[in-house]
């Protein structure tokens, strides 16, 4: 409804002050809010180096370090106890999914053999590839305690030794790709060091 | 090849209506009839691809420098409202047919989720301004795609006996979903 | 008071035209003023916030009704409390802009109106995106783009525009919540029924083992779930009336 | 983190103050003029869009009253006299009074007073039937029965009867927008002045052939006799072409007209039961 | 040597001449007839006597009103009892004149005989104006004066003649006998149509199922090098003028147009023939070949008749009206008119009579359209009668008229074909005459 | 005679009828039902009676006391729905899932648009569909052939073409071959798949009868199945490692089946030549695009689907060739 007519100043005074109302408004409620968020994120990640790797008494996600692969980053986080390496988180992923990006944090124990896997992010179809969470089946229970050097990587159809999941073997192919590419990368950080 | 690869998984795969629910309003709101769509689908097509490009430039050399990333949905909002009022307002002086055919929906492509939801997927999907744009495109073909096809068989429906607690919105829906269904075909392809 | 201004307050029409225009001069200005009054009071009593709320839930249902907001509606669906989650923060949304939007009407022009009630929504959004983000990043991760999107919420302006814009601040409040309720009461009757039928859960809750109905959790599932949903509302719109 | 503040203030206002320049510029430019009180009155109308006014929808029809120079001939069936008198308060008008009014089908040949002599089997619409012969009772001026003043109608205000094979209308119902009277191929349904408790009196009949010719095809048609002619009191009633016809308007519903009829063509609805004539009159017809 | 036939749509219903190889039986005038002063199409003719007044056969008793329009002649001789409506085949009452025969007294100056007059020396115009005068219609069923015909519009010249021979309809064998018994009139007939007309060339075009026909109209041609006679493979509707046109020369009439458009005129073989009495004899068109038949008549036959005869006469003189008649057609099953009552006239148009039985003269019920789009491949001109339907159903006349309703020439083929016995003929028919008035409401702003 | 029958014309009418139509395709499938019954025994059996029974039965019940219609449910409309739902589910599937699948087909795919004529989408697609989203994992494990007294518990695998589907990520066409049926055996059906449309030759034999009995017209199908060679051929031609030959692709899977019954369905395929010609080609190559590129192993059913939603639009745009040219101002 035409409460006033529109007139170029007017116009402008308006959205200046609304715009300066809802930014000043905005931007403390950032300042409020970004410390939450950070903290929120990460626990998530936390969360997640916990479920794949043993009790530590360590802060891993301050211990980081990056390896760029594939166009993408892994991210290696080392679980201490005293100063004794108990295990590495790898944060990986694929973007062999059948739709779109998958990632994981695979934790390995120094000797290179898989601790857990805990899925971050995916995007896969309800039902059929979500079976990869370990809350949905026990997919990724095949994997505890299997070192890639012996254990191939890949699902039975392609001559590997993981059983894929029904009707699923995309995702569980793209799994594969993943961990693979945690325990390549892993490998390969390990024998700079 | 890659821009081909982002047209197909927009239009197909992952159709921006029928699987990825935006622009669900205006896909129901315009769709009786087979014209209507047609104009609908070049005005979003128009706005689409613009309010892409200009919330691309704002977000990549305004945003992300001063670290204002949060204020993602505040800006795009306010430089789409803004594109699709001016767009209004010459579209009112070029072409009153297309105005009177496109109706309230005008106003209402502001408030098309589609519009939007294409700039912040372009910005999270950390594509670039060519790509950014492609996609834009893309999802706007992939819109005026579904938009057509299903305004065709609305019109079509108009003349058949569909049950009268079905006609209107409900049938539109049931329309929408087998036609979903039938889009799940491509999954995967991309 | 210009005609534009006038016809804003449509129960004015219905005090004129309901006495018969040749009995309009026998009653003079006066007794119309008085009724006009009467009535006034009338639309500020409770039972009328109450019918200004309640239309909201089933009458005037932002889904099944207004057909309003189904991109959401249709998107975060896939549970039951997903519905919920989304209905609570668009409800919250709503309420804030309605208030806020009432409150500075009358100091918007008209051409920049659509663009300066966006700023608002989006204001409110941003601000539930951020606490949604830092105190339940679970709901959030979910949620994901809708958050950002319940600002092109087609019934977030519509009521800002058809209600908020012409009403008094405390008629839009309510007008806001009984509007956000009903779209969350529909997104978690919407939630429910995929869930129970693609899941085989609700509320998180499983009741059989094994899979549902894959299609209701997915894309087809959606759409086809809403279309029956809405005839049932209409039926059970009938029915009330 | 005050800086991201500062920041945050001064992009939001920068982009919002460059949008305003902009459109306030661009309105300028493009202006284009239309009577926005069209609008206005577009929603002080029903919006069934149901053409009883004569244009094509409610939109339609705002634009033409906003341009209109006076209401005559423009009225809205549906909405009646409270919608045109918000319109004219829009307008700045008066509004042309309306009475209420109702359809009325002016068509008595139920089963028993005409004896159906061929079976049509074309398609069941009146339209057709009526563009193919006179029909299955042989009065070329009578209710065909297909119904299609029924599939017409938007308010659910008419029905077949199965017992009579008329429509029937149930006048609380109807709104005499006027759809059904388009429709009938034949013309037999009229819109009559409303009157209290929906009473009416009215010739059931709208043949206009002699008498004998008439009466032939249908025991209660009108013959076009002039008793009821004779017998008005208020000059309501007129003969054209061997037909009675009762002007609702200036009608007073007095009753005189109804038991000279010798086919009893002419029907009073709604009225408390005559003393005895009627029952009479009933028994005389079927013979 | 392949049959020719038209290139597109056609169904082939049941053939079912039962009165083929009958005689033309000469009937004697009833007691009463009643002729209508609208038989043709165009404006109704302008009539001339009186009540009461006495008229011989052959009188001229009403006159043609316009330039679409033609004269009307008494078939009989008597008293003009009333001049009033009667009602007519559909139940509707129009003006007609009622004559109580006495007698047959003939009007001067017609020649009765069966003598073939093979020799005429008229002038084009003397040719029009005597068929104008004895009032001759199509009379394959159109009705559409034939002088008009005759006169080709300026900037088109007519190329070929075609006589229509086809009779594609189910049991209706009026044409085939009046080739079978009149074959040298209508040669003569046809040479006179030429003249009129103005054209060198002449086809004559017939069915394969009437070989006899075919053989007799070949041999009787032989000397004459401008008239043809191609038999054609049965299919209906060959009979209609454009598909006519389309099976023997190959010319396609454009949509809206008339067969002058591409160079041709059609007559029927029963035009040409009452052409010929009408020149060579000096008599009017009052009486035509008309089939009385029916699966349950005793008789079929196939009568000379006068017009204004009841319809009821003649099945009397087919031995009666059988007990299970349902339904009784003027004109073939495809597109004949169902009668109301049987004290109808025999008019100009009248065919024939078909007597349905009563378990064949029901439609079957109407069932849902399943899109077999068998009615598009059924339909000559290339419509959608399901999509016609459906818009006509919606009273959607606009589009009709973007789908070219018009083109429509009514043959029936899709409703003939419809396995969901739709009635989409009605349906167009009835939007044919929508758009018409949609058409003339336009042209009136 | 007592009344006179009035109708406009036509005063006839030919044979053909809805009922006549439907159970001459009836007829048609019934070569192979034959043959499925003879690879999958017991099985084929319990799921076609059970998917005829429930589409007849839900077909009632909608139109009885849902749309409180007339029911329709004999017109033999509703039995080929069941019948050709049966045929594309594999023979061991659940009682109960057929069940969901014929309430999808009838309930959602045919009645909630208004029953016969009025649906836009093939129902017994529809159901098919619905179950295959649905139910992935069941829809997806194809019994053996030739396992007669076994039914749920039957030995399951893979189809030819998932077998080439997942053989051509690592390997290549040459070394798949062995692992799949002689095309002998495809073209007589002996191989995994949906119950009804493994045997090539008993489908075609249905075709040469309905093409017989003027019910369908070669056209869809022949553009279907001709696409698919011309497109599959290209690719064949283009790398034989990486893309197995035509033949296979016209053997394998549900094509014959969706090409000569699915696709031809009077009510979603187009009113006019040229629309069943760009209908059948389109439906081809979405078939090749989603079986090659797709993540499905088979694509028939979505192409068909896809194609239904544009036959509205094909009607509207592709018209008959109308008689004669229009002349202006007629």
């Amino acid at each position: 409804m035409a409460k006033k007519k529109s007139t170029f100043l007017n116009m402008v005074l308006t959205l200046l002050v609304i715009t300066l109302v809802a930014s000043a408004l905005l931007g403390s409620i950032y300042s409020v809010t970004s410390e939450p968020i950070r903290m929120a994120e990460l626990a998530q990640k936390n969360e997640a180096i916990q479920t794949v790797v043993p009790p530590f008494d360590n802060v891993p996600s301050e211990e980081v370090s990056k390896l760029a692969l594939d166009g993408d980053t892994l991210y290696f986080y080392t679980a201490r106890i005293g100063d004794s390496i108990i295990g590495t988180a790898v944060e990986t992923f694929t973007n062999e999914g059948f739709s779109g990006e998958i990632k994981l944090m695979v934790g390995f124990r120094p000797d290179g053999t898989i601790i857990d896997i805990a899925v971050l992010s995916h995007a896969e179809t309800p039902g059929l590839g979500d079976k990869m969470e370990k809350s949905k089946s026990a997919f990724s229970v095949q994997f505890q305690d299997k070192n890639p050097e012996s254990f191939r990587l890949a699902v039975k159809k392609d001559r590997g030794d993981v059983d894929a999941i029904t009707a699923s073997t995309i995702s569980s192919r793209a799994y594969c790709d993943a961990v693979q590419r945690a325990y390549d990368g892993y490998m390969k950080v390990k024998k700079e060091k | 090849m890659e821009y081909i690869l982002i047209i197909i998984a927009a239009v197909f795969v992952s159709n921006i209506v029928l699987n990825q629910f935006l622009g669900i309003c205006p896909f129901i709101g315009v769709s009786s009839k087979v014209s209507t769509a047609f104009g609908m689908t070049g005005a979003v097509t128009f706005v689409m691809v613009i309010a892409t490009l200009v919330t691309y430039i704002i977000f990549q050399y305004v945003l992300v420098p001063f670290q204002l990333e949060y204020m993602r949905t505040i800006t795009f909002i306010l430089v789409i409202a803004s594109l699709v009022q001016l767009v209004e307002i010459i579209l009112k002086k070029i072409s009153p047919p297309l105005y009177q055919a496109l109706g309230i929906f005008l106003p209402l492509i502001t408030t098309n989720c589609a519009v939007l939801g294409v700039a912040v997927l372009a910005v999270q999907k950390d594509f670039n301004m060519l790509e950014s744009v492609v996609f834009a495109a893309g999802n706007a073909l992939g819109f005026g795609l579904a938009l057509i096809t299903f305004s065709g068989i609305r019109e079509y429906l108009e003349l058949k006996s569909v049950p009268k607690r079905m006609k209107g919105v409900p049938i539109a829906f049931i329309v929408a979903g087998l036609m979903a269904l039938a889009f799940m075909g491509f999954a995967g392809m991309v | 008071m210009s005609n534009l201004s006038r016809m804003a307050s449509g129960t004015r029409f219905g005090i004129r035209c309901r006495v018969q225009p040749s009995s309009v001069k026998a009653l003079e200005g006066k007794r119309c003023r008085e009724i006009l009054q009467i009535k006034w009071c009338l639309q500020t009593n409770t039972m009328n916030q109450w019918k200004n709320f309640s239309k909201g839930l089933l009458k005037e249902n932002a889904v099944f009704a207004l057909f309003l907001g189904l991109c959401p509606t249709l998107g975060v669906t896939t549970s039951a409390i997903n519905g919920l989650g989304m209905g609570l923060a668009t409800t919250f949304v709503l309420v804030m802009s309605n208030l806020v939007v009432s409150l500075v009407k009358n100091f918007i022009p008209d051409k920049v109106r659509i663009p300066s009630f966006i700023v608002i929504i989006a204001t409110f959004v941003t601000i539930v995106e951020m606490v949604m983000k830092a105190y339940v990043p679970v709901l959030f991760d979910a949620l994901g783009l809708f958050i950002p999107l319940i600002v092109v919420n087609c019934i977030v302006l519509g009521r800002a525009e058809a209600f908020a814009s012409k009403n008094g601040v405390w008629s839009s409040i309510v007008d806001g919540a009984g509007m956000g309720l009903g779209f969350g009461l529909a997104l978690t009757v919407l939630g429910s029924v995929r869930e129970i039928l693609g899941s085989g859960s609700i509320f998180g809750f499983k009741f059989i083992a094994g899979d549902g109905m894959l299609v209701f959790v997915l894309a087809p599932g959606a759409f086809i779930a809403l279309g029956y949903l809405i005839v049932l509302a209409n039926m059970l719109k009938e029915k009330t009336s | 983190m005050n800086q991201i503040i500062i920041y945050t203030v001064i992009s939001l206002v920068a982009i919002g103050a460059g949008a305003a320049v902009i459109l306030y510029f661009v309105a300028k430019l493009f202006r284009t003029e239309e009577d926005p009180r069209i609008e206005v009155v577009e929603k002080a109308l029903p919006g069934a869009n149901c053409g009883g006014c004569g244009y094509p929808g409610c939109r339609n029809f705002a634009e033409v009253l906003v341009r209109s120079e006076s209401f005559d001939g423009l009225f809205c069936p549906v909405g009646g006299n409270e919608t045109m008198a918000a319109v004219a308060s829009i307008l700045g008008r008066e509004a042309i009074e309306q009475e209420p009014r109702v359809a009325v089908v002016r068509c008595n040949g139920t089963p028993e007073f005409r004896s159906l002599k061929t079976h049509y089997e074309g398609a069941p619409t009146c339209a057709i039937a009526h563009s193919l012969y006179a029909g299955e009772g042989g009065c070329p001026y009578g209710c065909l029965g297909l119904g299609d003043c029924v599939a017409v109608c938007k308010f659910d205000a008419i029905q077949m009867n199965p017992v009579t094979g008329l429509p029937e209308v149930m006048d609380d119902k109807c709104t005499a927008c006027g759809a059904c009277v388009d429709a009938c191929p034949r013309g037999i349904i009229e819109l009559r002045k409303k009157n209290k408790k929906d009473r009416k009196i009215y010739v059931s009949c709208i043949n206009e052939e002699k008498g004998a010719t008439a009466k032939k095809n249908c025991a209660v048609a009108c013959i076009g006799c002039s008793l009821c002619f004779k017998a008005c009191p208020y000059e309501a009633i007129t003969m054209n072409n061997n037909l009675a016809f009762i002007d609702s308007d200036k009608c007073k519903l007095c009753r005189k007209c109804v038991p000279v009829c010798p086919t009893n063509a002419i029907l009073e609805i709604g009225f408390p039961p005559r003393k005895t004539e009627p029952v009479e009159k009933v028994a005389d017809s079927s013979q | 040597m392949r049959l020719k036939t038209f290139s597109q749509g056609g169904v082939h219903p049941r053939e079912l001449k039962l009165s083929a190889g009958k005689k033309i039986e000469i009937l004697p005038p009833p007691e009463t007839v009643i002729i209508p002063v609208s038989q043709h199409l165009g404006a109704p003719s302008k009539v001339l006597v009186e009540k009461m007044a006495d008229v011989k056969t052959g009188q001229l008793i009403a006159k043609s009103d316009g330039f679409i329009s033609t004269n009307i002649h008494a078939s009989v001789s008597g008293k003009v009892l009333k001049i009033d409506d009667f009602t007519d085949t559909s139940g509707y009452r129009r003006k007609g004149i009622q004559i109580k025969v006495s007698g047959d007294e003939w009007e001067e100056g017609i020649d009765r005989s069966d003598d073939l007059v093979k020799e005429f020396s008229f002038t084009s115009e003397e040719i029009r104006n005597k068929i104008l005068e004895a009032g001759i219609v199509g009379l394959g069923g159109a009705t559409f004066p034939s002088h008009v015909k005759l006169m080709v519009p300026k900037g088109k010249s007519a190329e070929y003649m075609i006589i229509n021979g086809v009779e594609c309809e189910p049991y209706l064998t009026a044409d085939h006998a009046l080739m079978m018994e009149r074959g040298e009139q209508l040669v003569v007939g046809i040479k006179i149509m030429m003249k009129g007309l103005g054209v060198e060339k002449a086809i004559l075009g017939i069915e394969a199922n009437k070989p006899d026909a075919i053989q007799k109209m070949k041999s009787l041609t032989e000397q004459e090098k401008n008239i043809h006679v191609r038999g054609l493979k049965v299919r209906y509707p060959q009979g209609g003028e454009k598909q006519l046109i389309q099976a023997l020369l190959n010319r396609r009439v454009p949509g809206g147009g008339l067969p002058i458009d591409v160079g041709v005129v059609v007559f029927n073989v029963g035009t040409v023939y009452a052409a010929y009495e009408a020149v060579q004899k000096n008599k009017p068109l009052i009486e035509r070949v008309v089939t009385v038949t029916g699966k349950s008549l005793r008789e079929p036959s196939n009568f000379l008749v006068r017009i204004g005869t009841p319809v009821s006469y003649l099945i009397e003189k087919c031995g009666g009206l059988p007990a299970d008649t349902g339904k009784v057609i003027s004109g073939g099953p495809m597109m004949g008119k169902a009668l109301t009552s049987l004290e109808v006239p025999i008019v100009k148009g009248s065919s024939g009579i078909l007597l349905m039985q009563e378990s064949e003269s029901h439609r079957k019920e109407i069932l849902p359209c399943i899109r077999c789009s068998k009615c598009i491949s059924a339909c000559p001109m290339g419509l959608e009668p399901y999509l016609l339907m459906a818009l006509g159903k919606n009273a959607l006349f606009e589009r009709m008229e973007e789908e070219k309703v018009l083109d429509c020439i009514e043959c029936g083929s899709c409703s003939y074909v419809c396995p969901s016995a739709r009635p989409l003929l009605d349906y167009i028919r009835f939007g044919k005459a929508e758009v018409n008035k949609l058409i003339r409401s336009r042209k009136a702003i | 005679m007592d009344k006179l029958v009035v109708s406009p014309s036509p005063h006839i009418h030919s044979e053909a009828s809805v009922p006549r139509l439907m159970y001459g395709v009836i007829i048609s499938l019934l070569p192979a039902l034959a043959v499925s019954i003879f690879y999958f025994g017991i099985g084929m059996i319990i799921i076609t009676s059970v998917s005829i029974i429930s589409c007849i039965l839900f077909e009632y019940l909608i139109q009885k006391f849902i749309l409180k219609v007339r029911p329709t449910h004999l017109d033999g409309s509703a039995f080929i729905t069941g019948l050709l739902l049966a045929f594309c589910l594999p023979a061991n599937t659940p009682i109960w899932m057929v069940m969901i699948g014929a309430l999808a087909a009838i309930g959602i795919g045919k009645m909630t648009f208004g029953g016969l004529g009025n649906n836009i989408f093939n129902p017994a697609l529809v159901g098919r569909v619905f179950l295959f989203v649905s139910f992935p994992v069941a829809m997806t494990s194809w019994p053996e052939p030739g396992q007669w007294m076994k039914y749920a518990d039957a030995v399951t695998g893979a189809t030819p073409l998932a077998i080439m589907k997942e053989g051509v990520a690592s390997r290549t066409v040459s070394e798949i071959m062995p692992e799949i049926p002689g095309y002998l055996q495809l073209f007589l059906g002996n191989m995994k798949g949906s119950s009804g449309e493994i045997a090539a030759f008993a489908l075609l034999i249905g075709m040469l009868y309905m093409l017989y009995r003027k019910i369908i017209t070669w056209h869809i199908p022949v553009s279907i199945i001709g696409t698919v060679f011309l497109f599959t051929g290209i690719l064949w031609l283009i790398n034989p490692d990486k893309f197995a030959d035509p033949l296979f692709h016209i053997l394998s899977g549900g094509l014959m089946l969706g090409a000569i019954y699915m696709a031809t369905d009077y009510v979603t395929s187009p009113m006019t030549v040229r629309g069943m010609w760009i209908y059948g080609v389109g439906i081809g190559v979405i078939t090749v695009l989603i079986r090659i590129f797709g993540a499905y192993p088979e694509g028939v059913q979505f192409a068909i689907l896809i194609l239904n939603a544009f036959v509205p639009l094909i009607n509207k745009y592709v018209k008959p060739k109308r008689f004669g040219k229009e002349v202006k101002n007629g």
